[in-house]
Formats: structure tokens, C-alpha cells, sequence
């Protein structure tokens, strides 16, 4: 007992409370942008939350503050003279880098993420396809209350329309420090409608270790998906041609799963993809195909996997043109065959331009949502 | 100073020395039935049974014949006389002083200085009635009465076992108050029993008024604010400690009966648990652990929370706290602090008025107090929420209800210096030094630090009555059984 | 005096929380990469014999602690001179576990919080527990063991989505010499450590075997330890693993159970002071033991205050800044712990049997 | 005004402690003085951040002196 009121006068003896602070007295940041100012700089853009009124009737309201400064943490510092609070940092949603930046390297903005021990890792990594990195934190939320955390969500239920890869921070890390694989980030762009602004993500920036070399677009980037194993569904839309019936089909894809084998011959490494896909016949546009039919089936399964086939080796070719290998398609091979990796692993992205690949597609079509034939329309 | 052989002198001595200027003593005299012998009878008036005493021992005494007195043994021979089931034929004046005190009335006849103390005690008692304290929804309506002699009886009849003892004593100089140790005499171990009676008799005290004068001379780690003592005013639940091997001490003028050994977890079971289903019962024991960690941490989670931790919020919620707390003036802990007394003050206002004023004390405080705070902007929304969370828990854990709000201030003031890791350092403090306490040599954390499956049936949870077949090991060392193994169950 | 005893569990659960001290959540045999999993298990197993001398130790000579047991074989001087050793040797360890605490509290949570502030008051719970004496430290560890197995359990569910395997692939990737090199360092960090408990230990209770405390303590710490490093490097990588300070930490930081259950770095801070508490009290109980052993007093506890205090400050300018801690835990410890933890305690027992069979002769 | 702080607080605690053993046992107090002294020492030390003898610097040294010279024969 003497014990604990010793210790509960040490207690209040020493109460510096160094760390507590208000929960009022911080500046909620949401959001992080960063753009390329003039010379070295950089123009950094923070998404705050303002609240207007008191007590209970109080609201909140988001709004940006900008500054610019030769470092991104002095930049950031800068802030406070302008929101008067500490900028509290624990609850932002999103990074967004303006496609200057990323080319250069985003290393510089990762260091000051990873040291500063309140941005966490969970934060999306987002690169911007508009001018700035500002102008998306510009833009309207339509379902959320502020911008940052609408990229959130979106980025969030991304899965049932994958047009996009979106990465967290410490998954970009993990595979900026992994070998044999290298980064993605998803980008963001603005699409008007009316008169508002509104943010779209669509496609990734690849890069070859922190710096970016190109882009995917959607459906390229849905392709990178299938073959990272991502589980996501997304649609194909194809375009079925049999004895002059055409119709619009569409395919939801509701498995995959992503298979590599190296094989080595005469030094040469050519990997192996296997894609099994799941899919369903979501939609089809003309009553006349009937799908019940196991003919008109292996059709159908057939010109998907050509077309998946296709757009994969598109995408591997035009990762293997920048010497980047978004795929993992070295850290495969770390894995196989460890000793073929030791050879070729000082020299991976060379090796990775040139490497034969192997894509096949098996898809299945496992059911046809609720119906087992095409409606048949009666007079 | 000694009684003479003559009546008038002893009754002198009584009226002029012992008993001066006291006005209830009333002296009776008459004479032996036709003998002429003179006698007195001295008691005190409204502690004996009138009636009775007139009809079994004045009326009997006056009316009998000489011949059956013999003058010599005058004493033993009118004992097949008086109609009265004590009495004992004493010489020490201390003694008669002592009975006429305890309500007994005292004879005295001419010619002897003996007395004989015949008890005809006759006060009134407050009848049997529901503890208020402890009420129940299913178990006995009987609660004990101020009077021993009553409260031994209810006892007895709830175990008819020739091995339940009763040692009486008698404590406080001046009060003279009975007290009974009772246990069992082949549960109870012996180490506790004599521990018990070694520390009870070292009490010096002038006065006991109540069993909560001996629960503080007799507990260990006095400084400790946890009870080692329990307490209760229900027979039942007296009878199913001593059933388990504990000691009861009761005491005269109190309805509150004491047990030892008192361990932590007692103050999580209620006896109802084991009249109820066993599954409801269980779930209700896990609610009063869960109470008392919601009544003694929330206030320190929720400040650590918000004026440390703002990252394990999620944001939704932190937008909204902290639209609340949005031009209030003070700091959070001055806001927990202030509201945590405020409603401590309402409870304790509430305990001590009568029912109908308390329930609108409580209206005001709760509702409008509340209220018009939060709309006032003194205080934010949500630390009423903490506040009314932390106090109504407090009360499904009624044997801990002054040393919780203890604990809550300790955590808060750690919480406040270093977030949750302070709250954690508090924790650990605590359980320092609950596991540091005994109760008569019973570790106070006893079961609740055990990973034995025997001993886990009476704590977390209330196992079914034909699971449980042992007493606690640590109180009971002997006659572990409770119950005969039933073959095929 | 009357001695203290603990039951069987209490001692296993001490034991337990004490491996699992400061090794949850530093980075502990980083250099055996993938196949870390493998060099926690070798340095479990290697750890068994270890802890079979100190067992053998107690049974020889039941009715006394390690102190007494060494200056009994040894005679007054040379024995004294050992357990002089000892006695810094458990200093040194409290002060360096006090340290790891330190650091961790002030990178994590409260970073403009003067170090010395936490530790101090860390350290006066330890004081007050070990006052109380090994008994209440007993109940103690044996009450909050539970909560540090329902921490690793809740932890595990969580994680599992978020584990990759292809971390640990391919086995045995760089050769057996880096998982030799984790498991001399994982054994030398948690596992040898458990000679401080053999001095802290003071005696069991009747029936129970101190083969089986030993060798289910190792047992079970191992389990602990083997599920928190898997867990952790298959949530962030190798590389991540081996480059931060308190791996667990960020591990943790990971898991997001549908936007609800998130943030619950917490309760790897929570597992870690609790463990830690119990590895700092026993280093100092072992440590107050030592020195009343070697001047000769009966009673230890009137030396714990002074003694805390030197800790707390030996703590403070044992290091410059974590990154010399972290080197040091990693790197020079295995080296520098390897007599007192391997060789003394060989030769104490060679002189403990030798001893033993002369008496028994006589 | 730290040192004057922690020299109040050890007096208080050292005559606090000695006060609670009941007993006059001179060489225990001596001992317990004694060890009082070093640990106040050392935290003026610590407090006036004055550098000393470093005993994981001698520890570090020794041990990499150690090392290097069986490198040769290791590597």
C-alpha cells in the first residue's frame, strides 16, 4: 500500500504530461498531396478538417492549406502558421504524388512517411494523372464528407471493379525493399460532370524501384491483377461472333488464381502463367446464344482466354519494354528456383526485358447467375 | 464490596451505590408465600417480560406453602418453584450487575447474599424481516435482526449439524457487546479458526457498536482499501461460507454477520448464482467482472484515447468527439474529474435521503444537470456518456463500490500522465497488490491466478451444483467433498 | 526467514513471460531471414540442456538458491567471487531490458515524454513486486499469464489474412550458416537468459519436479516465441523484420479486420510491459539475492531500493541511442553472455556433482 | 534544482525506509547507506550528464578486439 501512494505522489510529482494533448487543439490532416514546386522545392497540400460552431452543434468541413518549402517536412511545419494547430497526422487516408515527383523518385516523400511515426502505413498511395497533386484534393466528395476519405472508399471496394491496383504504403514498401518485384501505385484523375469535379481512379504508374516508367490503364492494370493473384472480380465485356449471331457478353470473373513455373533450357528462362479463372455470364445481350449448350460454352471459354491470353502478354511486354517487373515475376523464381535466381539476381531487370513468357488462360464458366437458359420471348 | 445477609442492606447497596439517581431500575418486594421471609427482585424496566415475570416468578413465589422451603437451602429449594427455564444462583456481584443489565432480573432473599439471576429477558425485537441491503429475487426473505440470540437461530435452522459451533465472547469494555464465532467444526481449518480467535482477542476497544468496529481490528493490511472482512445480513448466504469452511462472527445489535476468510472474488458471486440456472448464473458473474473492469477503466481509456492515443480512434468517431469537444474550456481530465465527483455526489446524496426525495435528486442531477452541461457547452457529450457508463456499472458490484471509485482516480491520474501505457502501469500496480493481500493467511487473489479446472467452477463462472464436488481447497484443507459422487452423472 | 515458495505453474508461467520478455517485440534472429521459424526451434532445443543443469542443481540441492547452492561448492571466497559475476551479470541484464523498454515506449507512443520518466516509474513497480518477494511475483505472472496467451491467440486469428507464406519460401535459401548465426542469437537472447530465473528462483513447492518447470518453460516460451516471429515476418517481410526496431510492433500496425478492428499496436505494448516487468523484476530480485549472498545478510529486501535506482541509471547511460542498443543486443550480446550463460553454469554443476558425491561419501 | 530534487527525495526515502525495518541492525544500515550513495551518485551523474566509464563500451571493445583477431582464422 505504501508502495502506491509513493508511486501516486511520483506520479503527480513528475506529471509533465509531455504528450497529452487536446484532442481539439489538433489540425486532423486527411489527405497529403505533394507537388514540384519551382527550382527544388515542393508545394505541399494538406486536407484539414475545420469545424465551424461549438459544442454539440458544431460541423465539420474539410479544407486545404497549402505551402511550399525546399523539404517536404518543412513544408509541413510551414503549415502551422497558417491552421494555427499541429497538424496530426495518424488518421490520413491518402498520399497523392503529382507524376513530376514519381519520375523523379518519391523516396524523399516515402522517408518522410515511414520516419514521421504518426503517418501510418495504411495509408493509399495514390499518383496523379491531372497537372497537380492539389487539384485532386480540389475536387468534390459526392458520397463522403471530405475528398481524402472518398479515395479512401472508392479505393477500399475497389474489387468488384478493378481498373486499378491500389496500394497501401507499407505494401509498396514490401516490395520496394522485396527482391524481384517491383511497385505500383494506383493513379487518380478527374472526370467532370456538370459543373463538379469528380475523381476517378483508373490504371497504375509502375515503376522500377522509387521511380515511375509508365503507365497501365484499366484494363491493362486489371491483367496485372490477375497475375498478382489480387482477389478481385471485375468484368469482361467480349463480343461473341458464331454463324452470324452476335451478341455482347458479359463475363464476371468470381476466382482466379495465378500459377508460375520457370523452366530453364539452354540458360534461357522462360516462365510459365497459368490464370484459371471462375467466371460467370452476367449478361448476355442476345436471347439467340444459347449457353446452355456445352458448344456454345468452350466457345465462349475460348475467346475469353484469347482475349485475356492477348491483353496479359500485352501487359507483360510493355512492363518488360521498362524494365520493370510489376508482375514478381523474379521474386517467382527466388522462390522455385533459388539457384537460377543467385545467377541472374544482380542483373534481374535486364534479365526481366528479356525474358520469354508463357501465358495461358483456363477459364470456366461455372454458372450463369439465376438462369439456366436465355429467356425465351413469346408472343 | 460484598452483599450482606440482610435484604434491606443489599437492596440498599443496589439502590444507593450501583444503581444511584438511575431511574429505570425498579426494586420489587415481597415476601416468601406465607413464611414471611422478606424478598426483592431487581431489573430493569422495558428489558424483561413483564407478564412473565409476574406470572412465573411472583405470583408462584408469594403463593407458595412454608413447608416446602426449607430455610436453610432456601435457594435450590424454591428453583422447582419459579417457572423460569434459566437460572443460576450466583455470589459475585459483578456477575448480578452484569444480568441485571443484560435484561435479567435478579432475586434476592433475606438471610443469604446470594443472588439468583433468572432470565426473563422480554425486549423488543425488530421482527425478521427482508434485508434491504442485499435483496434478491429468488432465495430467502429472511434477513438477521439486531438480536444475537435471534440471528443464532436462524443459523441452526439452516444447519442442523451438532458440529456447528458457537463460541460466545464478549467485547467492548463498556458495551459489553455478545459476540458468536461460529463455523463448523470439521470444514473449518484450524489455522484460520485460531487466527481468528488470536486477533479477536486482542481487541481493546471501549466500545462495538456494530461488526464494523471488529471488521477493522481484525483485518489484514489495515492501509488497503479492499475489504478482507465480508459482510452480510442474509442467513443463507452466512450459511453457505460457513458451509464452504469459512468462520462467521457475529455480533450483538447488528444485523451485519462477518465471514472470514474474505478473497477477491467473493465480491463477484452473490448467492442467488446458486439457486438460478447455472448458465444464467455464469453469464451474470462474467457481467460483474466485465462491470468492474467497464467502472474502474473506462474513464482512464477513454482520456488516454483522446488526449494520447487519437490514432486508435477510428475517424468517424474522432471527427465526431471532436466536434464535440469543440469549444468546451476545459481539459479533458478536468472535465473527468469534476464529473466523476459530481456523480459521486449525486449517489451519495441519493443513498442518504429518503426514497421518494432521492429518486427526484436523481431526475435533476441525471437529466437536467446533464443536459443543460452538455448544451451549455461546460462539458462535451460523450464524457457524460463515459461518466453514466463508469457509474452504473459501479453497481453491479456492490461489495466494491468505495474501492472502485479509488481505483478509477488512480488509473485516470496515471492515464493522464502517460496515456494507456500509465493506465497499463496502473493495472499492474493494482494487481501487485491484490495479489500481495491475505485474508487469514488465504491469498486475497487466491482462485482467480489458479489455471486449475476445479478451481476455476466457482469464480469466472458458476458451474452446475453436481460439477462442483469440492469445498475451496485453500480455505477447507480437510473434508474436501461436497457432495457424494453419484455414479453415471 | 521463511522461504518462499512457488508452485509448479507459477514457475512455468514466470518462465514463460520472461522468454517472452523483451524477444516479442525487438527483432530477434533477423539473420536467419526466411528461415527464422527453423532457428527458434534449434535454439529452443539447444536451450534444453541448459536449463537441465539448473534443474539438476535445484534437485541436488533442494533446500537451497543458487546463491547459497554456488557459494555452498565453491567455498567462501571463490564462490563468492561467482556470484559476484552472477550479480552483475542480472544488473546488467535488468538494465538492458529496462533500456529496450525505455526505447520502445519513447519510439512508439510518447515521443516527447523524457525517457527517464516511464522507466522510473516502471521500474518503482518493479521495486514494489519484488518486496513482496518472488511469491507475490509468482501469482503474479501466473495471473497475467493468461492474458499474455489470450494476446498471442487474439493476435494469431487476426492475422491470419494477412500472412504470406512466400516470405519463408524458399527454405533454406542462403545456406545453413545465417540460421545457425539466428540461432546463436535468438538462444543467447531469451533462452540462456533463463539463468537469471535459476538465481531468482528460491524454492518449489513440495511435489513439484524442477525438470518439469525448466522444460516446460522452455517448451512453451519457444512456442510463444516461434508463433510471434513467424507471425511477424509473415505479416512485413524479412527485410522489414531486420531493419526495424520493434518488428511486432509494425506488424500489428497491419491488421484491419473490416475498418473495425484496426490500430492494435496497443496490445503488442501491452504484452510487451507485462512480459517485460516480469524479466526486469526477476533480473532485480536476482540481482538484491546476489548482493545479500555476498555480504552475508539473511534478508535482500532493504538492499531493493538502492538497488533499483542504480539500475534506472546504469540503464540511462548504458547506451547513446537505440541504434547502439539494437547492435548490441544483436551482435555483441551472444558473444558477451556466452560465459555466464553457458560455461559457468557447466562448471558449477561439474563442481555441484563433485561436491555432492563427497558429501554423500562422508 | 534536478539535483536538489532528487537529493530531498533519496533523504526522505532513506530515513522512510530505515524507519519501517523496526530495528537497529548498524551494519544493515551501513550497507544500505552505503549503496544509497552510489545510487545517488550515479543519478547526479546521469543528471548532470557528466560521461563516464561505459561498461557496454569496454564490453563492445573487447569482444570486437576478440573477433578480430580469430576473423582470420574463421573466415
Amino acid at each position: 500500500m505504501k508502495h502506491l501512494i509513493l508511486l501516486l505522489i511520483a506520479a503527480l510529482l513528475l506529471a509533465g504530461c509531455w504528450n497529452y494533448r487536446e484532442i481539439d487543439n489538433l489540425a486532423i490532416a486527411l489527405g497529403l498531396a505533394v507537388d514540384k514546386g519551382e527550382g527544388d522545392s515542393y508545394i505541399v497540400t494538406v486536407e484539414i478538417i475545420n469545424l465551424e460552431g461549438a459544442g454539440p452543434e458544431s460541423e465539420f468541413k474539410p479544407t486545404t492549406v497549402q505551402a511550399q518549402s525546399d523539404t517536404i517536412f518543412g513544408a509541413i511545419r510551414r503549415l502551422i502558421t497558417v491552421t494555427g494547430k499541429k497538424l496530426y497526422w495518424a488518421h490520413a487516408k491518402v498520399v497523392i504524388i503529382s507524376e513530376e515527383i514519381a519520375r523523379e523518385g518519391i523516396l524523399p516523400i516515402l522517408d518522410f512517411v515511414q520516419r514521421d511515426a504518426e503517418i501510418r502505413s495504411d495509408v493509399w498511395l495514390l499518383v496523379s494523372k491531372e497537372e497537380t497533386a492539389a487539384e485532386i484534393l480540389a475536387s468534390t466528395p459526392l458520397v463522403e464528407s471530405s475528398i481524402s476519405q472518398q479515395l479512401s472508399q472508392i479505393l477500399q471496394h475497389h474489387a468488384p471493379e478493378p481498373k486499378s491496383i491500389p496500394e497501401e504504403l507499407w505494401n509498396f514498401m514490401q516490395k520496394l525493399t522485396a527482391p524481384g518485384i517491383a511497385p505500383v501505385i494506383a493513379t487518380v484523375g478527374l472526370v467532370e460532370q456538370g459543373e463538379e469535379k469528380l475523381t476517378r481512379i483508373k490504371g497504375v504508374a509502375f515503376f522500377r524501384r522509387d521511380k515511375m516508367v509508365g503507365w497501365l490503364d484499366g484494363k491493362e492494370s486489371l491483367a496485372l491483377s490477375y497475375l498478382l493473384n489480387e482477389s478481385i472480380s471485375g468484368l469482361i465485356v467480349l463480343r461473341y461472333e458464331e454463324s452470324g449471331l452476335t451478341a455482347q457478353i458479359t463475363y464476371e470473373v468470381v476466382g482466379n488464381k495465378t500459377e508460375f513455373q520457370p523452366f530453364i533450357k539452354d540458360d534461357q528462362i522462360t516462365m510459365g502463367i497459368v490464370t484459371n479463372l471462375q467466371v460467370i455470364l452476367a449478361e448476355v445481350a442476345n436471347q439467340k446464344v444459347d449457353f446452355s449448350q456445352p458448344s456454345v460454352r468452350s466457345k465462349l471459354e475460348s475467346d475469353l482466354a484469347e482475349h485475356l491470353e492477348e491483353l496479359m502478354k500485352r501487359t507483360i511486354i510493355k512492363l518488360q519494354q521498362y524494365n520493370s517487373d510489376a508482375v514478381g515475376l523474379g521474386s517467382v523464381l527466388r522462390r522455385r528456383d533459388p539457384e537460377a535466381w543467385k545467377l541472374v539476381a544482380d542483373d534481374w531487370p535486364a534479365v526481366f526485358g528479356s525474358l520469354q513468357t508463357d501465358i495461358r488462360v483456363k477459364p470456366v464458366i461455372r454458372a450463369s447467375a439465376l438462369v439456366s437458359k436465355p429467356i425465351e420471348m413469346r408472343d | 464490596m460484598k452483599l450482606s445477609k440482610s435484604i434491606e442492606k443489599n437492596l440498599e447497596i443496589f439502590q444507593q451505590k450501583i444503581f444511584h439517581d438511575d431511574d429505570v431500575i425498579r426494586y420489587r418486594r415481597f415476601t416468601l408465600g406465607n413464611t414471611q421471609i422478606k424478598c426483592g427482585i431487581i431489573f430493569i424496566d422495558s428489558m424483561i417480560d413483564k407478564d412473565y415475570l409476574g406470572e412465573n416468578v411472583i405470583s408462584p413465589l408469594t403463593r407458595c406453602k412454608s413447608e416446602s422451603i426449607h430455610l436453610r437451602e432456601i435457594y435450590p429449594s424454591i428453583e422447582n418453584i419459579i417457572a423460569v427455564e434459566s437460572l443460576r444462583i450466583s455470589k459475585g456481584l459483578e456477575q448480578m450487575i452484569e444480568g441485571i443489565l443484560y435484561g435479567d432480573a435478579l432475586l434476592l432473599i433475606d438471610g443469604t447474599d446470594l443472588g439468583m439471576i433468572l432470565s426473563v429477558k422480554g425486549w423488543e425485537y425488530r421482527s425478521i424481516s427482508e434485508p434491504t441491503s442485499e435483496s434478491v429475487v429468488r432465495g430467502s426473505r429472511e434477513g438477521f435482526t439486531e438480536s444475537i440470540i435471534i440471528n443464532i437461530s436462524l443459523l441452526r435452522r439452516k444447519i442442523q449439524d451438532s458440529r456447528l459451533k458457537f463460541k460466545m465472547q464478549e467485547l467492548g469494555r463498556r458495551t459489553k457487546t455478545k459476540i458468536a464465532i461460529c463455523y463448523i467444526e470439521d470444514l473449518v481449518s484450524p489455522q484460520i479458526l485460531q487466527e481468528v480467535f488470536e486477533r479477536i482477542n486482542k481487541i481493546d476497544i471501549d466500545g462495538i457498536l456494530e461488526s464494523g468496529y471488529i471488521e477493522e481490528l481484525i483485518k489484514d493490511s489495515p492501509l488497503s482499501p479492499f475489504k478482507t472482512v465480508g459482510h452480510t445480513e442474509r442467513p443463507d448466504i452466512l450459511a453457505g461460507k460457513i458451509l464452504e469452511g469459512r468462520v462467521g462472527i457475529l455480533c450483538d445489535g447488528t444485523p451485519f454477520v462477518l465471514t472470514v476468510p474474505f478473497i477477491f472474488m467473493e465480491g463477484f458471486q452473490s448467492n442467488e448464482d446458486y439457486y438460478r440456472n447455472w448458465a444464467l448464473a455464469s453469464l451474470d458473474r462474467m457481467l460483474r467482472y466485465v462491470g468492474f473492469f467497464i467502472t474502474t477503466s473506462t474513464p482512464a481509456i477513454y482520456l488516454s484515447l483522446i488526449t494520447y492515443h487519437q490514432e486508435m480512434i477510428p475517424t468517424p468517431l474522432l471527427l465526431s468527439i471532436s466536434a464535440a469537444r469543440e469549444g468546451i474550456p476545459f481539459p479533458t481530465i478536468f472535465e473527468l474529474i469534476v464529473l466523476g465527483l459530481v456523480f459521486e455526489i449525486l449517489r451519495e446524496g441519493g443513498v442518504r435521503l429518503p426514497s421518494p426525495i432521492g429518486q427526484a435528486l436523481s431526475i435533476v442531477g441525471a437529466i437536467v444537470l446533464g443536459d443543460a452541461a452538455v448544451t451549455a457547452n461546460f462539458v462535451s457529450a460523450p464524457m457524460i456518456i463515459v461518466i453514466a457508463l463508469t457509474g452504473i456499472s459501479s453497481f453491479v458490484i456492490p461489495q466494491f463500490l468505495g474501492v472502485v471509485i479509488l481505483i478509477r482516480l488512480a488509473f485516470v491520474l496515471f492515464a493522464s500522465v502517460l496515456g494507456l501505457y500509465g493506465f497499463v502501469f496502473a493495472v499492474i500496480g493494482l494487481f501487485i497488490h491484490l495479489m500481495s493481500i491475505r485474508s487469514f493467511g488465504i491469498p486475497y487473489m487466491t482462485e482467480l491466478s489458479s489455471y486449475k479446472l476445479e478451481d476455476v467452477k466457482d469464480t469466472v463462472i458458476r458451474a452446475p451444483w453436481w460439477w462442483m464436488q469440492r469445498r475451496p481447497k485453500l480455505i477447507t484443507k480437510k473434508n474436501r467433498p461436497k457432495r457424494k459422487r453419484i455414479e453415471g452423472k | 526467514m521463511k522461504l518462499e515458495v512457488l508452485s509448479e505453474q507459477q514457475a512455468i508461467s514466470l518462465m514463460v513471460l520472461f522468454i517472452s520478455g523483451s524477444a516479442v517485440v525487438l527483432s530477434i534472429g533477423g539473420q536467419a531471414g526466411g528461415d527464422i521459424w527453423l532457428a527458434v526451434i534449434l535454439s529452443g532445443l539447444l536451450a534444453l540442456p541448459i536449463v537441465t543443469v539448473y534443474a539438476r542443481l535445484h534437485s541436488l540441492y533442494p533446500h537451497y538458491d543458487a546463491f547459497q547452492i554456488i557459494i555452498v561448492i565453491f567455498g567462501n571466497t571463490f564462490g563468492r567471487l561467482i556470484c559476484l559475476v552472477y550479480t552483475w551479470f542480472a544488473f546488467h541484464l535488468g538494465a538492458l531490458v529496462l533500456r529496450n523498454f525505455g526505447e520502445f515506449i519513447i519510439t512508439v507512443g510518447l515521443e516527447e515524454t523524457p525517457q527517464l520518466f516511464p522507466v522510473t516509474l516502471f521500474a518503482l513497480l518493479c521495486l514494489w513486486i519484488v518486496k513482496e518477494g518472488i511469491e507475490v511475483l509468482g501469482r503474479w505472472s501466473n495471473f497475467f499469464f493468461r492474458f499474455a496467451i489470450i494476446i498471442v491467440l487474439i493476435t494469431t486469428a487476426l492475422a491470419l489474412p494477412e500472412l504470406n507464406m512466400d516470405h519463408f519460401r524458399p527454405f533454406l535459401f542462403n545456406g545453413i550458416m545465417p540460421v545457425l548465426q539466428g540461432t546463436a542469437n535468438v538462444f543467447a537472447f531469451p533462452f540462456a537468459q533463463t539463468i537469471v530465473l535459476w538465481l531468482a528462483f528460491s524454492g518449489f513447492q513440495k511435489r513439484s519436479s524442477p525438470y518439469r518447470i525448466y522444460w516446460l518453460g522452455i517448451l512453451m516460451g519457444t512456442l510463444v516465441i516461434l508463433i510471434i516471429t513467424t507471425l511477424v515476418v509473415a505479416i512485413i517481410g524479412v527485410e522489414i523484420y531486420k531493419h526495424s526496431y520493434f518488428p511486432a510492433y509494425i506488424a500489428i500496425a497491419r491488421l484491419n479486420i473490416a475498418d473495425f478492428v484496426q490500430r492494435l499496436e496497443i496490445i503488442v505494448a501491452i504484452m510487451f510491459i507485462i512480459s517485460s516487468f516480469v524479466k526486469v523484476s526477476t533480473c532485480l530480485l536476482a540481482t538484491c539475492k546476489g548482493v545479500a549472498a555476498i555480504t552475508n545478510f539473511h534478508d535482500y529486501r532493504f538492499t531493493v531500493t538502492p538497488i533499483t535506482l542504480l539500475m534506472i541509471s546504469t540503464s540511462y547511460f548504458l547506451f547513446d541511442d537505440i541504434m547502439q542498443m539494437l547492435f548490441w543486443a544483436q551482435d555483441i550480446w551472444p558473444i558477451y553472455a556466452f560465459p555466464f550463460q553457458v560455461i559457468l553454469p557447466i562448471i558449477v554443476l561439474i563442481g555441484g556433482e563433485y561436491r555432492a558425491k563427497s558429501l554423500k561419501k562422508q | 534544482m534536478q539535483v536538489v530534487l532528487l537529493t530531498t527525495t533519496l533523504i526522505l526515502i532513506v530515513i522512510a525506509e530505515i524507519k519501517l525495518w523496526h530495528q537497529k541492525d548498524t551494519p544493515k544500515i551501513i550497507f544500505y547507506c552505503i549503496l544509497m550513495l552510489c545510487a545517488y551518485g550515479l543519478s547526479v551523474l546521469q543528471m548532470t550528464e557528466t560521461t563516464i566509464f561505459n561498461p557496454s563500451v569496454l564490453i563492445e571493445t573487447i569482444i570486437s578486439a576478440l573477433q578480430n583477431d580469430n576473423s582470420e582464422g574463421l573466415r
